[in-house]
C-alpha cells in the first residue's frame, strides 16, 4: 500500500500491522490530547499541582526529556567537530531523537504555563537576568536547528528525493550540517546548562542553591556535562530497543561501542564533579545557613538517602564503569543495563533538582509537602512517549534512517 | 533605577507576643485586595492568602508546651546585599515582577504574567499564590468588590502589595495638596489597620521618624556574619525569617519569647547559642 | 483549463503569504493575548467618588464601631472606625467580613411562608396579616401567654421592642438566649442584688486571673480585649490562664495553669478559702459583706481544702495558694469568668464563686477592677397600654428563664404549650446543646414566626420569615456589653440600601401591632422605628445620631456595694458532665469561627486551619497520651450519652490528657457551600443540664469515648 | 528478489505517472499555480490590511451627541466637568448630578441633544451610559492627579483636542479584547503622529522614560 515510500531495499511490515500499532498508540496519544485540551480549557486546576509545587511532573518531564535529549546535539558535536566519522551511522537516529525530546518538552511547557496564549511574552518582556529566558531562547533556537538538522533525512525520503530541488537541498544540508552541529553544541550548552541554573539560582531553596561561576551556578555545568554523558546512553537505549522491536540489527557494534565509550568516560568524570558537588554542599553550602544534611533527607516518606545512593552510585558511578571497561561494554547485557542504569539516574537527578526542591520545608515550621500527580498530568506526560513512539516509527518506515541497514540485513533478505 | 532623593524602603514588623493569631489581618487583606473564595478552602496550599498565619509550637509536650501565631505577608525581600534582586524577581522570565527601588515594594503585573511559576519555586516563604481557578464570587457578591485592585485572572501568580494602592492613593493625596510628604499614617496596609491587637506596625524604614525604624533600627551595614545580610535589627527583640539565607526581607518581627525568634531561622547544633547576641555590625562595636 | 495539485498550492501558498505579510497574525497574538487579560468572566468593578459610611456591627455582642469605604455608593470594605470607643480602630475578621452576610447567598430575600414543607414567597402585606391573623384568635380566645418570643439579648431597643409587644399583647414568655452577659447579670444579682451586672476593667488591671475565659479568643467585646491584652503586655500586668487547653490566651498568657474541666468552681472556692483564712482580703470592703460570710468561710474550708480541691483539679496545692497570693497581693487583680467566649453553658456557682475572689479582694468599683454596675437604663420605654386580656395573660407564670429551660420544657411536655413562637436575631436550632432536640421542640410549636436575614436552622424549622436588614442596611441602637466596663451606646446606621425585600425588625413590630390595632396599635405608637428609637432615648440621641454613639458610663461606678454571700454558702452543687465514658469532650472556641447567630463567613471559614476541618472532615484534639494506639489524622468515632459523630484526630501537646476538645460553630446544616455541610455541630453530642439555681444550660461538656472508625 | 522488488516497481510507476505532470514543457500547470498564487495573495493580503481591521472593531454609535466645544465655550475650561476630587481621585466622566449644576430636566437650548438628556436621563435620574473613548482596562492605574498636579501637563497633551469638537464619534470597540479603539491608535500597526494617538503602555512608558529617567515599576501603573 505505502510501498512507494518505503526506503529502497528496506524490509517493513505490512501496512496493516503498522497502521495496527499505530492505532494503539495513537490511542494513548489521543488520551493525552483529551488531558492536554481539559488543562487548556479548564485551567491548572486539572492538576495536582499546588502552591508549593508550582514545578512538579511537568517540568520534571521537561528537564528528564532534554537531558535525555542530549544525545543529540552531543553525537552531533562529536561527528560533526570531532570529526568522529564512525558516528554518522547513528547520527541520524540520534537527532530524530533529540527532535521528538524538544518538541516534546515545547508542547510540555505550552501545557504547563498557567496563560498558554500569553506565552510569547517570554521573548517580547524578556528579563536577561532569568534562566528560565535564557532556557526559552535556547531551546527554541535548538529546536530550529534540530528541524533544520532533521530535514535533509526527511528530504531522503524515496519519492521526496525524487525532485530535483529536494535532493540537492537535502545534499546542500548535509554539506553545511557542521555549522548547524556547532550551533547546536553552543547552544545546547547555555540551555542544558539554563535548565541547572534554574534550581541553582534559587538562592531561597538550600536544597537546589549553589555556588558557582560568574553568574552560573555549579549545578549550570553539571546539568550540561550531565546531558552529554547520560544523552547518549538514551540514544543508544532507543536504538536498542528500535532493534529488539524490528527484529533487526540496525547500528553495527563497533559504532555502538565507541558511543558507549564516550558516554561511559564522559558518565565516569561528571559523577566525580557531582560527587565533588555533593560533599562540597552538603559540607560548606548547607552548614552554612544552619541546615544539617539531615534535613534534606528524613522526617518524610519519600526522600531518604537512598534517593543520593541511587543517582549516583548505582545510576551514576556503576554504568560508568560498567562502559569504561572494554569486557562489560562490549557485553550487550551489562552494557544495556549500563544505559538503563545511567537514563534512570540522569531522570532521577532531574526529579530531584525539581521535586525533592519543592519538597523540602525551608521555614523552620514548615512541613514536607509531598504531592501525586493528577491522571491528567501523568497523560500529558505520556503524551510525548506516545508520540515519540509513532514519530519513531514513522520515520524509520519510510526514511532511511539508519545507513547501515540494508548491509547489516542483506544476508537475511537474500536468504529469503 | 530610579534614584530617588528620598527613597522609601516601606517595611514592616509584627509583634508575635501581640499577636493573638484572630485572623483579622488575614480576612482585612482578603476584603481589601479582592481575593476570591472557594467552595473548600481546607487544602491550605491551593487557597489564596496573601497573609497567612502560621501556627508556631516549641515542641514539647504537656504542660511544657507554648505556641504563638507568626503572620506572614510578602517578605518583600530586597535580595542578597539588598541590591533589588529578589529571589522572585531575579527569576520572573517575562519581567512581570520588579523590584521597587523608590518604595522596596516587590511590584507585579498580573496581567503580563503568562503563568510559570517559577517565582513560587523561588520564594521559600511560599509567599506567592497561582490562581488555580477562575476568580468565582456568589451572585451578587461581587458587588463588594473594589476598583483599586484589579481581580486576577486565573492562571497567573499574586501576593501581597503591601496594600500599593493604598500608597498611590496617599500619593494622589498629596499631589492634590501640593505636598512632597506622605504622613506615615496616609499610607498603612489593610492589615495593619485592620490588627485589633496593634500587632502590626507599619512604615517607612528609611524615616527615622516613622515607628517602624524606631523599633528595628536597621543596621545599614553589612552583617560581619555574612555579607549578603543588610539591614539586621539592632534590636535584640527582632528578629527575620530565614535572615541567614541572604534574602533580606523587610518584614521583621518582634518577640520576648527566644523559642520563637529562633524558629526564624535554621540552626546547627549548638549554634543558636553563639549568634542569639548578635545583632548586626553594631554588636561588634 | 486544468486545475489540478498545482493550482491548488499556489493558492494556499498565496494565502499563507497575503496573511503574513498583512497584519492580522501580529494584530491576532497581540489581541488574542489582550482577551486573555480581559477574559468576559473576570468582574471588573466599577469605580467612582470614595466615601464612608459609619455603623456599628451587631454580628457579636462586641459592638465595634466600624467604618464602611464606600466607592460610587457601594460598599466595598469595612474596618474599625478609629474613634469608636470601644474598639478605637481595629476590627475583627467576622466584623471585616460583614460585607460577605451583606450579600450572602443565603439571606432571605422576601417573606416566605411554610407551605406542605416547602417556603413560598409572599409579600410583607400577607405575611403581616398571616402572622396579625394568628396572634388575633390568641387574644380573641383570652390565651395570650400561648405567644412565646426568643430574642438574642435582652439589651437594645429592638429586644426591648419585643418584650413591649409581649407586654402589650399579655405574655410574660419572652426568653432569652444564653450570653456572657445573661450570665454577668445573674451573677451580680447573686451577689449584689438585683438591676446590676458586672463589667471588667482589663484595659488597667495589672493581674488578671482567667478562669479560662478566651480574653484573646472572642471573650466579651473581642476587639476591645484584644487591645486590653496588648496594653497589658506593654504595661507589664499579668494574666493567668487557668484551663485545660493551650488556648491562644493561654499561650500568651504569663502563665498557664492546665485544669481538670469542670472544675474551676471548686479551684476558685479553694482560693477563696485561701484569701479568707490568710487574711488576705479587704477590711474596708468587707464591711459591705452580708448573707453569712462567716458561713460562707467555714464551708469553703470545710468543703474545699486545698489538698482536695488540688486532687480534684489536677493543680498542685502549692501552685493554687501561690496564685490565689499572687492575686490577692496584686494592686489592680481581676478574676474572670466565662469559659471561651463566656456564652456557652456555664455554671452560675462557677460565675459567682469567681467574683467572690474580686469581692475578697475589694478591688470592686475602682480603677483596674470590677465594675458592678446598674444594668443599661437609657432607653425610656412608655408603659404598654394593656387591655383586660393582656393583663390577665401577662400576670399568668412565666414558663421559662432561658431560651434553653423554654425548649426543653416544650420538648418534654405532650400539651402544647406554645402555639406562637416569635424568634429574633437566635438560631436555637443550632446554638443550643442538643439541636435536634431543638428542632423537635420547634416541630411541636404550630407556628413559628422568625424575624431573621439569614436562611439558617432555626429558619428552617420556622413557618413564616420576616427578612429583616443587616446592620448596614438600618437603624439600631447598639448598647456594649458582655464585661465591657463602661457604657457605650452606639447608632447602627443604613450604609446602603435594602439590598433585598427586607425591613428593620422595629417597622415590623410596629406594622404589626398596628394591624392587630386595639391598645396593641395604642402602645406602638410610632410612625416608625427611627421615630420611635428617637423618643426612647431623648438623652443621647443627638450624640447618637451626629457622632454615632454616646458614652453613658465610664471609669469606676460610684458608691459601695453590698456582697450576699447567702446563695454560696449553701454550696450549691456542681454540675457534673453526663456520662460515665473516661474522656471529656469540652466544646472550643475559636475566633475564626463564628458559634452563634449568624453563622461565619465564606472569609473566616477560609481562616480555619486545616487542622480543623479538612475537606468536609472535623478534627478534635487529643493529647497523644490519650489516643492509646490511635493515629494522628485517624478517623475515629466519638461517643457520648447525646450521639456519637464521625471525627478525625489532631494531635495537640497543648491539652489535657483525658480531654477531647471540639470546636464550636462547625457543621451548619443549611444551604450555603462555602460554610455549611463541613465538621459536626458539638452542641449534638451534649445535652442540656439545666442548672437549677439560674435556669441555665450548664452542661460545659460531656463524657465520651473514642474509638477507631 | 521479491517482495522488494514487487514494491519498488510499483513505486517508481506511481513516480512515473506524476513526474508526466510535472513536465516542465507543460506548463500550463505552473502558469495555473502562479496566477492561483497571485490572486490569493491579493485577496488575503487587501483583505488583511483592509477587511480585517474593519471586521475587529465594532462601532457604538454614543447615546446621544456631546458638543465639547460648546460646553468649553460655557464653562470656559474642562476641569469644570472633568476634576480631581478632593482627595485627588479624578472624576472621570461627569455623572448626571453634576450636569445638574447647570442644566435642569427643562432643556436650555434647542438641540434635539440636550432633550433627549433632560428626558431620558434628568428626568429619570439616570446615569448617561457614554462610551469612555479613552477608557483603559482593569489593570491598568492611572493618577490623573501625578499628571496634572505635579507634572504640570494639560488635558491636551493625551487627549488631544477634543474639546474642539462639537459631535461624538462612534466608538470602536475591539471585538476580541474589549478595548477602545483609541487605546491601540487607529493605525492598525500602531504607529502614530501625535501623543493622543494611541494610549498604550509603551505609549506611557516613552515618556516616563524621557522624564522621569525609567519606565517605573510595575505598580506604579497597574493595579
Amino acid at each position: 500500500m505505502d510501498a512507494a515510500l518505503i526506503p529502497e531495499g528496506a524490509k517493513r511490515c505490512s501496512f496493516p500491522k503498522f497502521m495496527l500499532g499505530i492505532a494503539i498508540v495513537g490511542a494513548v496519544l489521543l488520551w493525552g490530547v483529551y488531558a492536554m485540551l481539559l488543562c487548556w480549557f479548564k485551567g491548572l486546576n486539572q492538576t495536582n499541582m499546588n502552591d508549593y509545587y508550582g514545578f512538579a511532573l511537568w517540568i520534571w518531564a521537561d528537564l528528564a526529556v532534554i537531558a535525555v535529549g542530549g544525545g543529540a546535539f552531543f553525537t552531533g558535536l562529536l561527528k560533526y567537530i570531532f570529526k568522529i566519522d564512525e558516528l554518522k551511522n547513528i547520527i541520524n537516529f540520534a537527532v530524530i531523537i533529540g527532535f521528538i525530546c524538544y518538541s516534546s518538552a515545547l508542547l510540555i511547557l505550552a501545557i504547563d504555563i498557567g496563560q498558554p496564549l500569553r506565552g510569547w511574552f517570554i521573548f517580547w518582556h524578556a528579563n536577561v537576568h532569568s534562566m528560565l529566558t535564557e532556557v526559552a531562547f535556547c531551546l527554541s533556537c535548538y529546536f530550529a536547528v534540530l528541524t533544520i538538522e532533521f530535514i535533509p533525512n526527511i528530504l531522503e525520503n524515496r519519492q521526496l528525493n525524487k525532485v530535483p530541488f529536494f535532493h540537492h537541498l537535502a545534499h546542500n544540508m548535509h554539506g553545511t550540517m557542521a555549522i548547524f552541529a556547532a550551533t547546536g553544541a553552543f547552544l545546547s550548552f547555555f540551555h542544558q546548562g539554563s535548565l541547572g541554573g534554574v534550581a541553582g539560582v534559587l538562592y531561597g531553596r538550600p536544597f537546589a542553591v549553589r555556588e558557582g561561576l560568574l553568574i552560573w551556578p555549579w549545578t549550570f555545568f553539571l546539568f550540561t556535562w550531565s546531558a552529554a554523558a547520560f544523552g547518549p546512553c538514551f540514544t543508544l537505549l532507543v536504538t536498542r530497543i528500535t532493534e529488539a522491536v524490528t527484529g533487526k540489527k540496525l547500528v553495527k557494534d563497533n559504532v555502538i561501542h565507541l558511543l558507549a565509550k564516550i558516554s561511559g568516560w564522559m558518565i565516569f568524570t561528571y559523577i566525580i564533579a557531582k560527587i565533588i558537588d555533593t560533599i562540597y554542599w552538603a559540607n560548606v553550602t548547607v552548614p552554612g545557613l544552619g541546615y544539617e544534611l539531615s534535613h534534606f533527607y528524613t522526617g518524610n516518606s519519600l526522600y531518604g538517602y537512598w534517593i543520593l545512593v541511587t543517582e549516583i552510585i548505582i545510576c551514576g558511578v556503576i554504568p560508568g564503569l560498567l562502559l569504561i571497561n572494554k569486557s562489560t561494554r562490549e557485553n550487550p547485557n551489562l552494557r544495556l543495563l549500563a544505559i538503563i542504569l545511567g537514563v534512570i539516574g540522569v531522570c532521577l537527578n532531574r526529579w530531584v533538582m525539581v521535586l525533592q526542591v519543592m519538597a523540602v520545608p525551608v521555614m523552620s515550621f514548615d512541613t514536607w509537602a509531598l504531592y501525586i500527580p493528577s491522571w491528567q498530568e501523568v497523560a500529558t506526560t505520556i503524551l510525548p512517549v506516545a508520540y515519540g513512539i509513532i514519530l519513531i516509527a514513522v520515520t524509520y518506515r519510510y526514511l532511511p534512517v539508519f545507513p547501515q541497514e540494508l548491509e547489516l540485513n542483506q544476508s537475511k533478505a537474500q536468504e529469503s | 533605577m530610579i534614584q530617588d532623593k528620598k527613597a522609601h524602603k516601606f517595611g514592616m514588623v509584627i509583634d508575635l507576643d501581640k499577636c493573638t493569631g484572630c485572623g483579622s489581618c488575614t480576612v482585612s487583606c482578603m476584603a481589601e485586595n479582592n481575593i476570591p473564595f472557594k467552595e473548600d478552602e481546607s487544602d491550605k496550599k491551593d487557597s489564596l492568602t496573601w497573609m497567612r498565619v502560621y501556627k508556631l509550637t516549641n515542641g514539647k509536650p504537656f504542660p511544657e508546651t507554648q505556641t504563638a501565631y507568626l503572620p506572614r505577608p510578602c517578605q518583600h525581600c530586597g535580595g542578597k546585599g539588598d541590591h533589588g534582586h529578589s529571589p522572585c524577581v531575579s527569576v520572573c522570565p517575562a519581567t512581570a515582577t520588579d523590584y521597587g527601588y523608590d518604595t522596596g515594594i516587590v511590584s507585579q503585573i498580573y496581567t503580563r504574567c503568562f503563568g510559570c511559576r517559577y517565582c513560587m519555586a523561588a520564594c521559600p516563604y511560599h509567599a506567592r499564590y497561582f490562581n488555580w481557578w477562575d476568580p468565582v464570587w456568589p451572585e451578587g457578591m461581587e458587588k463588594y468588590l473594589s476598583p483599586n485592585v484589579s481581580p486576577r485572572m486565573r492562571g497567573v501568580v499574586e501576593k501581597c502589595s503591601f496594600c500599593y494602592h493604598r500608597y498611590q492613593l496617599a500619593r494622589e493625596q498629596a499631589y492634590f495638596d501640593e505636598t512632597d510628604e506622605i504622613p506615615e499614617d496616609a499610607y498603612q496596609t489593610a492589615c495593619t489597620t485592620a490588627c485589633p491587637a496593634g500587632a502590626i506596625i507599619f512604615g517607612d524604614l528609611n524615616n527615622p521618624s516613622h515607628k517602624i525604624h524606631q523599633i528595628v533600627k536597621p543596621d545599614p551595614h553589612p552583617d560581619p556574619l555574612n555579607h549578603d545580610v543588610v539591614g539586621k535589627s539592632r534590636n535584640p527583640k527582632v528578629f527575620r525569617l530565614l535572615e541567614r539565607l541572604g534574602t533580606n526581607p523587610k518584614v521583621y518581627y518582634m518577640s520576648e519569647r527566644e523559642w520563637v525568634r529562633k524558629l526564624g531561622d535554621s540552626y546547627l547544633e549548638g549554634e543558636w547559642d553563639k549568634v542569639k547576641n548578635h545583632h548586626g555590625a553594631a554588636s561588634h562595636d | 483549463m486544468k486545475v489540478d495539485r498545482r493550482s491548488f498550492l499556489g493558492l494556499g501558498l498565496g494565502a499563507v503569504a497575503g496573511i503574513a505579510i498583512s497584519p492580522v497574525g501580529a494584530k491576532l497574538t497581540d489581541d488574542s493575548s489582550i482577551w486573555t487579560q480581559n477574559w468576559p468572566w473576570t468582574p471588573v468593578p466599577p469605580d467612582g467618588k470614595i466615601t464612608y459610611g459609619q455603623s456599628v456591627c451587631t454580628l457579636c455582642p462586641g459592638t465595634c464601631g466600624i467604618s464602611v469605604r464606600k466607592i460610587g455608593g457601594r460598599p466595598v470594605k469595612i474596618e474599625g472606625q478609629d474613634t469608636y470607643p470601644v474598639n478605637n480602630g481595629g476590627a475583627c475578621l467576622h466584623g471585616i467580613a460583614g460585607l460577605q452576610y451583606l450579600y450572602d447567598p443565603c439571606r432571605v430575600k422576601t417573606p416566605l411562608k411554610k407551605n406542605n414543607g416547602r417556603f413560598e414567597p409572599i409579600s410583607w402585606e400577607e405575611a403581616i396579616t398571616l402572622v396579625a391573623g394568628r396572634l388575633g384568635k390568641l387574644r380573641k380566645n383570652q390565651n395570650p401567654e400561648a405567644l412565646a418570643c426568643i430574642t438574642d439579648t435582652n439589651l437594645g431597643s429592638v429586644p426591648g421592642l419585643f418584650s413591649h409587644f409581649m407586654a402589650a399583647f399579655g405574655s410574660p414568655n419572652h426568653v432569652f438566649m444564653q450570653t456572657l452577659e445573661s450570665w454577668l447579670t445573674q451573677t451580680a444579682q447573686t451577689l449584689h442584688g438585683p438591676g446590676h451586672t458586672l463589667g471588667f476593667d482589663l484595659e488597667n488591671a495589672d493581674f488578671i486571673l482567667s478562669f479560662g475565659a478566651g480574653i484573646i479568643e472572642g471573650w466579651g467585646s473581642p476587639v476591645a480585649c484584644f487591645k486590653a491584652n496588648s496594653g497589658r503586655r506593654q504595661r507589664g500586668g499579668k494574666l493567668y490562664q487557668i484551663e485545660p487547653r493551650l488556648s491562644s490566651t493561654a499561650a500568651g498568657a504569663d502563665k498557664w495553669i492546665p485544669i481538670h474541666p469542670g472544675t474551676e468552681a471548686d479551684l476558685a472556692m479553694a482560693m477563696c478559702g485561701i484569701l479568707l483564712q490568710e487574711n488576705l482580703f479587704d477590711p474596708e470592703f468587707a464591711a459591705g459583706f452580708r448573707g453569712g460570710l462567716n458561713r460562707f468561710n467555714a464551708m469553703v474550708q470545710q468543703k474545699y481544702p486545698v489538698e482536695q480541691v488540688a486532687a480534684i483539679t489536677g493543680i498542685s496545692a502549692a501552685d493554687i495558694k501561690k496564685t490565689a497570693i499572687a492575686f490577692a497581693k496584686a494592686k489592680m487583680p481581676v478574676a474572670v469568668p466565662g469559659k471561651g467566649r463566656g456564652d456557652g453553658a456555664q455554671s452560675l456557682k462557677e460565675f459567682a464563686a469567681i467574683h467572690t475572689l474580686n469581692c475578697l479582694t475589694g478591688n470592686i468599683n475602682k480603677k483596674g477592677g470590677t465594675f458592678v454596675k446598674p444594668v443599661p437604663e437609657y432607653l425610656a420605654f412608655p408603659d404598654p397600654v394593656q387591655d383586660a386580656v393582656a393583663r390577665d395573660g401577662a400576670a399568668k407564670e412565666k414558663l421559662a428563664g432561658s431560651a434553653p429551660e423554654l425548649v426543653t420544657k416544650i420538648h418534654q411536655s405532650d400539651a402544647p404549650v406554645v402555639d406562637t413562637l416569635f424568634v429574633y436575631n437566635a438560631n436555637p436550632c443550632y446554638t443550643l446543646n442538643d439541636p435536634i432536640q431543638t428542632s423537635a421542640a420547634f416541630e411541636k410549636i404550630p407556628f413559628v414566626v422568625n424575624f431573621t436575614a439569614f436562611m439558617d436552622e432555626t429558619a428552617m424549622a420556622s413557618d413564616v420569615i420576616l427578612p429583616i436588614s443587616t446592620f448596614l442596611e438600618r437603624f439600631e441602637d447598639v448598647p456594649s456589653k458582655a464585661g465591657f466596663a463602661g457604657l457605650v451606646v452606639g447608632l447602627a446606621r443604613p450604609v446602603v440600601d435594602p439590598v433585598f425585600d427586607t425591613r428593620s425588625p422595629g417597622d415590623v413590630l410596629i406594622h404589626l401591632a398596628k394591624t392587630l390595632g386595639g391598645t396593641m396599635g395604642e402602645s406602638f405608637d410610632w410612625p416608625d422605628y427611627k421615630t420611635c428609637l428617637k423618643s426612647l432615648v431623648p438623652g443621647i440621641w443627638n450624640d447618637l445620631y451626629k457622632k454615632g454613639y454616646a458614652v453613658v458610663s465610664q471609669g469606676p461606678p460610684a458608691g459601695r456595694m453590698e456582697t450576699n454571700f447567702a446563695f454560696l454558702a449553701e454550696n450549691p452543687p456542681t454540675i457534673q458532665p453526663q456520662g460515665d465514658a473516661d474522656l471529656i469532650l469540652v466544646p472550643i472556641d475559636n475566633m475564626r469561627v463564628a458559634s452563634t447567630a449568624p453563622a461565619s463567613s465564606p472569609f473566616a471559614i477560609k481562616t480555619v486551619s486545616d487542622r480543623v476541618i479538612k475537606n468536609t472532615d472535623m478534627f478534635v484534639e487529643i493529647n497523644p497520651k490519650t489516643a492509646n494506639g490511635l493515629k494522628d489524622g485517624g478517623f475515629v468515632t466519638l461517643t457520648t450519652p447525646a450521639g456519637s459523630a464521625k471525627v478525625r484526630l489532631n494531635f495537640n501537646e497543648g491539652i489535657m490528657p483525658g480531654v477531647i476538645g471540639m470546636v464550636k460553630g462547625l457543621g451548619h446544616r443549611f444551604d450555603n457551600r462555602y460554610v455549611a455541610g463541613k465538621g459536626v455541630n458539638v452542641h449534638e453530642l451534649i445535652s442540656p443540664v439545666i442548672e437549677p439555681g439560674s435556669g441555665l444550660d450548664a452542661a460545659f461538656g460531656v463524657k465520651a469515648s473514642i474509638s477507631k472508625a | 528478489m521479491s517482495e522488494i522488488e514487487n514494491k519498488t516497481e510499483h513505486g517508481s510507476m506511481d513516480g512515473a505517472k506524476e513526474s508526466a505532470a510535472e513536465d516542465p514543457k507543460n506548463d500550463t500547470g505552473l502558469g495555473l499555480g502562479v496566477i492561483f498564487f497571485i490572486l490569493a495573495f491579493l485577496i488575503c493580503f487587501l483583505s488583511g490590511w483592509l477587511l480585517f481591521p474593519k471586521l475587529l472593531y465594532s462601532k457604538h454609535e454614543q447615546p446621544f451627541n456631546f458638543d465639547h466645544a460648546l460646553h468649553v465655550q460655557e464653562t470656559g475650561d474642562c476641569e469644570s466637568c472633568h476634576f480631581l476630587r478632593e482627595d485627588g481621585t479624578f472624576s472621570g466622566i461627569p455623572k448626571t448630578e453634576s450636569c445638574l449644576d447647570c442644566h435642569t430636566d427643562e432643556p436650555m437650548g434647542e438641540t434635539e441633544d440636550e432633550a433627549i438628556f433632560a428626558a431620558e436621563y434628568v428626568a429619570k435620574q439616570r446615569e448617561v451610559p457614554w462610551y469612555v473613548y479613552a477608557k483603559q482596562p482593569d489593570c491598568v492605574y492611572f493618577s490623573h492627579a501625578a499628571h496634572i498636579k505635579a507634572a504640570g501637563m494639560d488635558c491636551v497633551t493625551c487627549h488631544g483636542h477634543i474639546g474642539e469638537s462639537t459631535s461624538s464619534r462612534p466608538y470602536e470597540e475591539n471585538r476580541l479584547t474589549g478595548y477602545s479603539r483609541d487605546i491601540w491608535g487607529n493605525n492598525i500597526w500602531g504607529i502614530t503622529k501625535n501623543p493622543w494617538d494611541s494610549m498604550k503602555m509603551d505609549d506611557c512608558a516613552v515618556c516616563h522614560e524621557e522624564e522621569t529617567g525609567h519606565k517605573g515599576y510595575c505598580f506604579q501603573c497597574h493595579k
